[in-house]
């Protein structure tokens, strides 16, 4: 199982209580991940409406994790 | 992506060149009500690495979309109180309508993919993430 | 109408209210080349009286247009070098879309209505009245 | 004849070769002054792309002259 390195931000650092965390997990690809995470934590953000950073760069949400892989949901921005 | 506050008329004179006539800048301040409550200051999170590649992605998209000189764009992080200045976009332009044009851009494109999330300190002690950009 | 440079950031910071989360602001600066000639400065020449009128009504006509907080519009007379501010207009407004938009009406009806007129200073030592508006 | 107060910008400064005159006309508007300084300096611009102030204010150029007034012939402007 591949060791991921997750950060979060905005609300869903708030919902998981930390900004990183290392992760074992059997997700294959971003999407199945935030499934997972989504169930353990209780995200009220429906991935349709986000995005997902792997190694800091936006990835389609079917891309395969590797090991060490650093990822990122990405909330709807509101920068500006 | 600046942690302080930085000098934005260093910016503007790094725009400053001959060939340029125009300059158009903007920039986003923190506003005193949102949605009816009053605000006394709002916590900027950013995913740096990623919000630079896009705010650089940004920037060169406006080089080859319009016909400017220079562009830069600046985004605080941290904590802001009312009537800081939290975005600074600046434009230099042979003519005014790619300057206006550009800067506006990226403004648009900023509040579209940058990573950065605002989140709103109340006058009633009551914070919240801002759910998505109404305006 | 100003003779002499004035300070930008005290006119910037006339416009900051609390309820405003947008700044645009636009400066025309005297540019190195026009239509292929080499510009060593303009002199700008102004029928101040009337230029001060159009311009206080150009600023009225934006407050009833755009949903903007402030407006300010400032332009030099006189001789200025390539590289100077000729025109600075700053506008502060709730929304960007406001502020953007009045901001360019504004240097779009300097430029139609208000009584300056350029006198280029070309590197050959010949000087030319700008006969109108190119772009 | 009245007495009228000319002011003189951008090029029609330098056609004329000064800034200020004082001029008795018996030219009963601001069109038909234009035409009799038109005559006299060989203003090169036509009137209508042009437009005349009358104390300090846009006038239509068919309003009639009166004692003292302030005239200024507008040639297109050009700041910003």
């Amino acid at each position: 199982m591949p060791n991921i390195e997750l950060q979060y931000f905005a609300q869903l650092q708030d919902e998981v209580g930390r900004a990183h965390e290392r992760r074992h997990t059997s997700a294959p690809t971003a999407a199945a991940l935030y499934d997972e995470l989504r169930a353990a934590y209780g995200f009220a953000l429906a991935p349709a409406c986000m995005r997902v950073a792997i190694n800091a760069a936006f990835a389609p949400w079917e891309q395969p994790l590797g090991e060490g892989d650093h990822v990122v949901f990405i909330p709807p921005v509101t920068g500006g | 992506m600046a942690d302080a506050p930085v000098d934005i008329s260093a910016l503007r004179r790094a725009l400053m060149v001959p060939e340029a006539g125009g300059f158009c800048s903007f920039e986003g301040w923190v506003r005193e009500t949102n949605e009816g409550q009053t605000v006394s200051g709002i916590d900027y999170n950013a995913f740096v690495p990623l919000a630079l590649t896009e705010g650089q992605a940004i920037v060169q998209e406006v080089k080859q979309r319009f016909a400017i000189c220079r562009a830069t764009a600046m985004h605080r992080t941290g904590y802001l109180p009312v009537g800081e200045t939290a975005v600074w976009i600046g434009v230099s332009a042979a003519h005014r309508d790619a300057a206006f044009s550009a800067c506006r851009y990226i403004i648009d494109e900023i509040k579209q993919r940058v990573p950065i999330w605002k989140k709103e300190h109340y006058a009633s002690g009551e914070v919240g993430w801002v759910p998505c950009h109404t305006l």
